[in-house]
C-alpha cells in the first residue's frame, strides 16, 4: 500500500493506541482538526478525547503533564505543533524528562514520546522551519530519532510509543506528502535504534537523516552518473548514535560527508565528524566534510531553497572530498 | 466631511455582559461602567474599519492567487483593532501578535510593509521605532513580556505618572485568548501587576486558538485573569468600536498617569479561518460563524451612521461617503497588489547579514563559500537545490 | 495514650485575615469560614510536628559538621507541612518541593532517606511509588504540572468522583510563593482549572524566596491568584496545624469527589536561612523573625494541650507524653546520625546506569574507558582528579 | 591587586553601571542579598533598586523583560542564578533574543548580557553544576563567552556589556574564589572573542576554557616535567569561534586535546575536532581528543570528582595523543 508519511504516521498512532489503553496523544489542536497535519485525523472520533487530549496553548504544560501521566502509568505522545515551538517545553524536557529516570535509581520509567514536525522547505514563516535535534541530542537521558520515508514513519513511531525511554521524535516535514509503500505489522522492522544503508558505495560514505535523506540518495544517483559509487546512510537515530554502521562503512569507502540542514557549528555533523576523524583516522583519505544550513538564523521562504543544502551542495562537497 | 461626535440615545442598559455603547442594530446606549468618550470622530472609525476589512480582503485573494504563502485574517476584529488603535497616543508603543493589521493601518505603517513576512520576502518589515509598532511575534505569548520591559524602560525614564500628556507613555500589548495559556504571558501579567507597570494587555477573544475554543483554555471570562495578579479586568464588547477604544483609552490614561496595568478582553470573533492555510469547517459549525456574522462591527456603525438622526443632530450620513471609502479601497486594493508583487526578493547575503552587528569571520567565510557556490558551474544545475520535497 | 479531639473553646472569630483556629497563645476558636475538622489527633500532631522539627535540628546540625553539604530548614513550617499531610488518604500523591520534610516523615519515609540528595550520594533518595511522595523538586515550580498530569491520569483511571472514598484520589502539591512567579506553575493552575482535575496546590507563603519578599512576586495575596483562573483560593494561618489541616482535608474531598483543584495559601514564615548555605541577616530584619517566632506552631499548639481544660475534657496533658516526645527525637536523632553516616557512596558506576533502561553501547564504552582509567595507573596520582578548584 | 574572580566580576560590574546609565543589572536576589555567589554584592545600594533589579521568580520573565529594556534602549545584564535555572528562558533566548536584529534586518540591536555561573566541582545538588554552552553556541546571533581569571573576568564582562550583540556570559563558579592579579582599566584588554595561547608548547595542542583552564596549565605542567611541551590555549569565546589562533596552533604541533565538563557527544569539542580535522587535515599527527564529562546526568556531588575530567584524564589523553 502506498501512501504518505502523514497517513504512515496516523496509521502507526492508531495501532498504538488500539494496542495499548495506557497511550494516549495529547497536543495541541490533534483532536476535532487532527493537529495542523492531520498526523492525528480521526483519532478523536475513534478513541475519544480522554485518549486524544487537545491541550490548552502551552508546550511547558504539554510536557510537563506528560510527565505527570507517566508517572501515573501512562504512556502519552505529546505534538508539538512546529519545530520552533518546542522552546517554552525546553525546562521539562531537560532537567524533568531527560533526568528523571536516573535520578530514581531507575525507579521512574517515563515512556514520553514528544513528535516534533522540524527542518524546512515548506515555504513557512519563520519559527516553523528549525532544526533543533542537536539540543536535544546533546541532552543525556533522550533518544531522538527521525524517520525519512513512510515505512520508517510507521515502524518507528511505534517502535518509539513502545520504548521506556523518553524519545524525541522528529518528523521531517517536508516529507509529509511524500508517498512509500508501507507494509503491515507483520514485518519486524529494524530496531529503531539502528541506521540503514539505503546505498552501498565504495568511494565516500553519505550520511544524512530525517529531512536530507531523500537529497542524499538523489546525489548519490547523480554521482553515479559520473562513475562514482557513494554510499548512502541513513541515521536515523541521532540519540543513540549507531556508530558501527557509520564506522564500518568509512573504513571501507576513507571518505565521509554529513548533511544536515541545521547550522554548521555545533550541528549534528560535528560529533559525526569528531568521532569519525577518532575511530577512523588511519583510514580517512579525506577530512569529514558537512554540507549544512548556515551558521544564520533560518531565512525567509524566498531564500530557503537558497540557503538550505541540497543536491548540488553535496556533490560539491563531494567532489572537494574526493579531490584529496 | 464634518467631524461627528458619538452621542448616545436613550435605552437601557445591560446589566452585565461585555460593555457596550453600539448594539448590532445601531443604537447607541450608555454604558454605567464607562463614559462613553467624548470627543470621537465615527466617520473615520468607520473608514478606517472599512479600508482595514479591505485590506485583509485583498491579502486574502494574493493568498490565493500565490503573492503571498499565507495570510492571517482580521475580519470580524476590525472594531476592536482600530477602536483599540484609536486610545493610543503618539508616543505610545504597540507590541502587536501576528494579527493586528488594523492596529498597523491605524499606526500608520505603508500596508504593504505588512505582506514582506508572509510573502516570505522578509522575516521583518517596518522599523518597529518609527511607528512605534513592534514586529509581529509568532511565538505565542512572547511579546508580552517585550512590553513589560519596554514598561520598565518607560518608569526608568521617568516618562511614566509625570503629569504631561505629551510625555506620559503607555504600552499596548495585543495577545488572542489562546495566548492566555503560556507560561509567559502569565509571568507578564505578575511582573506588570507587582511592578505596577505601563502596560494595558489587550486581548482579542475570538473564540478560537485555531481549533482549540475558548473552553480548553479557562473556564473563566478573560477579564478575571486580571483580578488573580492584582490588577483591573475588563470585558467588553469587541465588535462594538466604541467600547473598545473607551475601555482602551481609560485603561492608557491610567497606565501613563502611573496607575498602573489593565487586561482588556475585546469579546469577537474569528470570521475566517485562523490562517488562509486552516480549514475551519473541520471544527466549528457554520452556524456559529453565521451568528457572529449578524453581529458585525462594521455592519452596526454603519447602521447607527446611516440612521436618520443617529449621528449627532446631523442626520445619517450620505452617499458620498461611502463612495469616497469605496475609492479609497479601490487604492489601496491597487497599492496592495502593486506592492506586494513589487516586494524585492531579497539578495542571498541578507541571510548572512545582520545575524550580528559585526559578521564574525567564520560567518564571512561561509557567506564567501555560498557566493561561490552560487557563481560556480553548479548553479547551472542549481534549479533543484534546496526544497527536495 | 489517649486520642485528644479538637472542640472549640468559645471567642471570637477572626473577621478576615487568613482562617486560624488555634491562636498564638493556644486558644482554640471557630472560625466560621471553614469547619473545625471533627476527628483530629492532637496528641498525634503535636508529636509529629515536634519529631519534625528534631529532624530539621539535626539535619542542620549535620550540615555543620559537613555531612551534608547543604540543608534547606522547614523550621516555623511544621504546622503547614504536618497539618496538609494529615489529610491526605493513602491513595492520594504528593509532589513535594525540597523543603517537605515533614510532609515525608508523615507519610512514613525514613527520614535518612532526605539525607542522601544534600549529601550528594544520590540525586533521588527514595522510592516516589512507595509512599505515594514524589521526589524533591528543585526546579521551582517544575513539580506543578507534574501533578497535573498526574490528576489527568487519575480522571482517566476513573478513581475521581466515584464515590468510594477508598478509592477516589486526588494529588497534593506544595510550591512555595516564590514558585507562583513561575509561568510553569501558571500553566498547571490554568489546566487544573479548565480540566477540573483533582489537584489540590498546597502554597507555603513563607514570606521569602531566598531573599526576596512577597511583594516582590506579588500586590495581592496568594489565594486570590485561583480566582483569576477559576477555582477556589483559601488562605489559612500556616502556623496553625488545624487550620492547614481543616483547609487541606476539605480541599482535598472536593477534590476527591470531582469538585476540582484548590489553591491553598498557608501564611507562614521561615525562620530559619533560606538553606544552610544562606545568610538571612543581609536581607531582613531580626525583628520580623522575632514577631514570627512568637507565632510558633509548636509553642500554641503546646500551650492549648497543657492548658488545663484545653484539650476536650481530659485537661492538660502530662509530662509523661512530653517525655516521650524528647525519647522519640532522641532517638530519631540518633537514627539519623547513624543513618547519615552509614548512606552508600554510590559506586562511580551509578552514575552511568539508569541514563537508559539499556545502557545504549557508546555509554557502555565510555563506562568501561572510564572504569579502565580508574584501574590504571593514573589513580594513584589520583586525588587531584575532577575538582581542581 | 589582586581579588577574587566574584571581585573582578563586582568590580567590573560597578564600572559599567557607573559609566552608561543605560546599564541595568537584574535578576533573582541580586539587590539585597548581592547575588547568592556576591557577585553583585553592593551595587544595588550604590546604584539604587530601578538599575540593579531584584526580579521575580521567572527566568523567561527576566530575558523576555531584558528584552523589551534593550527595546527602550537600556542594556541589561541578567543573572541567572545557577546553569540549570536557564531553560525557562531558552524560549526567549532563541526564539527571541538572537534573533531580532536579523529578523529586523538590523533595526533592533539587543545589546542583552544573560551571565550563568556554570559547571560543577563545588558539591553542589542537581541542576547546579550544568554545562549548558552548546545550547547556545549552536544558536545563532548569539555569542558565548567565558573567563578563566579574575582579570579576563573584570574586561570580559565591561567588553559584553560594551558589545551590541546579545552575550551569554559564563561564569566558571569553581573559580569564583580564585584569586589573580588585576589591573584596572587604563590596560587594553583582548578583545573578548579572542582565544589567548596561556602557554607556549611544540608537542600537542590543548584547548580549553572557563573551568577546565587551571586544569589544564596544571596537566600542562605535569607534562612539561616529563619533557612534553604541551602549549594550552584558553578560548574565551566559544561564539563566534577564534579558529586562526587554534588553527595556527594545532597547524605547528600536529596535535589537538579538547577538555570541557559538558558531555561528550555534542559536546563543544565536537565542533572544534570537526574543525581541526577538516583544517588541518594533512597537518594532524593524531586525531583530535576529548577529555569531557560522560553522556550522563551530572553526578550527585560526592561522584563529581570522579566523574568530572581533570588532569589525570587529560595526561591519559596526552599519552594516547602522543602515541599515535
Ligand atoms: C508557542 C507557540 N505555540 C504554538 C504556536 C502555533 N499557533 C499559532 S497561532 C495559534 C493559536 C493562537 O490562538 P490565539 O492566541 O487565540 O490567537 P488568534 O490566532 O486567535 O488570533 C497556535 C497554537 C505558536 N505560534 N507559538
Ligand atoms: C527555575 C528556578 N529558578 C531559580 C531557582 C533558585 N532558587 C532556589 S530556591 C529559590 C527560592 C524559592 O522560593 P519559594 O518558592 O518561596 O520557596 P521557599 O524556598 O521559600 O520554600 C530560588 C530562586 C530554582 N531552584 N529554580
Ligand atoms: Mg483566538
Ligand atoms: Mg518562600
Amino acid at each position: 500500500m502506498s501512501i504518505s508519511m502523514v497517513k504512515a504516521l496516523n496509521n502507526g498512532l492508531r495501532k498504538a493506541l488500539a494496542d495499548d489503553p495506557k497511550v494516549l496523544l495529547m497536543g495541541e489542536d490533534i483532536g476535532r482538526l487532527g493537529g495542523v497535519f492531520r498526523v492525528t485525523d480521526g483519532l478523536q472520533k475513534e478513541f475519544g478525547s480522554l485518549r486524544v487530549i487537545d491541550t490548552p496553548l502551552g508546550e511547558a504544560g504539554i510536557v510537563g503533564s506528560a510527565i505527570g501521566l507517566a508517572l501515573r502509568g501512562y504512556r502519552p505522545v505529546c505534538e508539538i505543533q512546529f519545530d520552533g515551538f518546542v522552546y517554552p517545553a525546553v525546562n521539562q524536557i531537560i532537567s524533568q524528562l531527560a533526568k528523571l529516570r536516573h535520578r530514581s535509581g531507575g525507579v521512574i520509567t517515563l515512556p514520553v514520546v514528544i513528535r516534533i514536525p522540524f527542518g524546512g522547505g515548506i515555504g513557512s514563516i519563520e519559527h516553523h522551519s528549525e532544526s533543533p535535534e542537536v539540543y536535544f541530542a546533546h541532552t543525556a537521558g533522550l533518544k531522538v530519532v527521525t524517520c525519512s520515508n513512510p515505512q520508517d514513519a510507521y515502524d518507528m513511531i511505534r517502535q518509539a510509543v513502545d520504548d521506556d525511554d523518553p524519545v524525541i521524535f522528529l518528523e521531517p516535514k517536508r516529507h509529509y506528502w511524500t508517498k512509500g509503500e508501507v507494509t503491515d505489522e507483520t514485518s519486524t522492522p529494524t530496531p529503531f535504534d539502528r541506521a540503514r544503508v539505503l546505498r552501498a558505495g565504495t568511494d565516500a560514505t553519505l550520511i544524512a537523516y530525517g529531512p536530507m535523506v531523500p537529497a542524499a540518495l538523489e546525489a548519490a544517483d547523480a554521482a553515479a552518473e559520473e562513475g562514482r559509487s557513494v554510499e548512502v546512510i541513513d541515521l536515523r537515530s541521532l540519540s543513540p548514535l549507531d556508530l558501527d554502521t557509520v564506522r564500518e562503512s568509512v573504513h571501507r569507502t576513507g571518505r565521509a560527508l554529513v548533511a544536515h540542514e541545521a547550522s554548521l557549528s555545533h550541528g549534528f555533523g560535528a560529533e559525526l565528524a569528531a568521532r569519525i576523524q577518532q575511530e577512523e583516522f588511519h583510514f580517512l583519505e579525506a577530512p569529514v566534510l558537512r554540507i549544512t544550513g548556515y551558521d544564520t538564523p533560518y531565512p525567509p521562504s524566498r531564500l530557503e531553497s537558497d540557503w538550505l543544502p541540497g543536491v548540488d551542495r553535496i556533490l560539491d562537497a563531494l567532489d572537494h572530498s574526493l579531490s584529496y | 466631511m464634518p467631524r461627528k461626535q458619538a452621542k448616545p440615545t436613550a435605552g437601557a442598559e445591560p446589566a452585565d455582559g461585555p460593555i457596550q455603547f453600539l448594539s448590532p442594530d445601531g443604537l447607541l446606549e450608555p454604558d454605567s461602567r464607562l463614559e462613553l468618550p467624548p470627543a470621537v470622530d465615527l466617520l473615520a472609525l468607520y473608514r478606517d474599519m472599512a479600508l482595514v476589512r479591505r485590506l485583509d480582503t485583498e491579502a486574502i485573494a494574493l493568498q490565493r492567487q500565490g503573492e503571498l504563502g499565507l495570510w492571517p485574517s482580521l475580519r470580524g476584529q476590525e472594531a476592536a483593532q482600530v477602536g483599540a488603535a484609536y486610545a493610543l497616543a503618539e508616543q505610545d508603543m504597540v507590541f502587536p501578535t501576528y494579527r493586528e493589521h488594523g492596529v498597523a493601518w491605524c499606526r500608520g505603517l505603508d500596508p504593504v510593509s505588512l505582506l514582506g513576512l508572509f510573502r516570505g520576502s522578509t522575516l521583518g518589515g517596518w522599523n518597529p521605532y518609527e511607528r512605534r509598532f513592534g514586529l509581529y511575534t509568532l511565538v505565542i505569548g512572547a511579546q508580552t513580556l517585550h512590553a513589560v520591559g519596554y514598561g520598565m524602560g518607560l518608569v526608568r525614564d521617568d516618562v511614566v505618572g509625570s503629569g504631561d500628556d505629551t510625555r506620559d507613555t503607555a504600552v499596548l500589548v495585543f495577545l488572542g485568548d489562546g495566548a492566555l495559556s503560556e507560561g509567559e504571558t502569565n509571568e507578564a501579567f505578575l511582573w506588570a501587576a507587582a511592578q505596577n507597570l505601563p502596560v494595558v494587555f489587550f486581548c482579542q477573544n475570538n473564540q478560537w486558538a485555531i481549533s482549540a475554543p475558548y473552553s480548553v483554555q479557562s473556564r473563566v471570562p478573560v477579564a478575571q485573569r486580571a483580578a488573580g495578579f492584582g490588577f483591573p479586568g475588563v470585558s467588553v464588547d469587541g465588535n462594538d468600536v466604541l467600547a473598545c477604544l473607551a475601555a482602551t483609552r481609560e485603561a492608557l490614561t491610567r497606565a501613563r498617569s502611573g496607575g498602573g496595568p489593565t487586561l482588556i478582553e475585546a469579546v469577537t470573533y474569528r470570521i475566517n479561518a485562523h490562517t488562509t492555510a486552516d480549514d475551519a469547517t473541520r471544527y466549528r459549525p457554520s452556524a456559529e460563524t453565521d451568528e457572529w456574522a449578524a453581529k458585525d462591527p462594521l455592519e452596526r456603525l454603519r447602521l447607527h451612521l446611516t440612521a436618520s438622526g443617529g449621528v449627532g443632530d446631523t442626520g445619517g450620513v450620505g452617499e458620498e461617503y461611502f463612495a469616497d471609502i469605496e475609492r479609497r479601497e479601490q487604492e489601496l486594493a491597487e497599492h496592495l497588489r502593486a506592492g506586494c508583487r513589487a516586494l524585492p526578493v531579497p539578495d542571498h547575503a541578507s541571510s548572512f547579514e545582520n545575524t550580528y552587528a559585526d559578521m564574525p569571520a567564520e560567518l564571512k567565510r561561509q557567506l564567501a563559500e555560498h557566493s561561490e557556490f552560487l557563481a560556480s558551474g553548479f548553479l547551472a544545475a542549481g534549479q533543484e537545490i534546496g526544497a527536495t520535497r
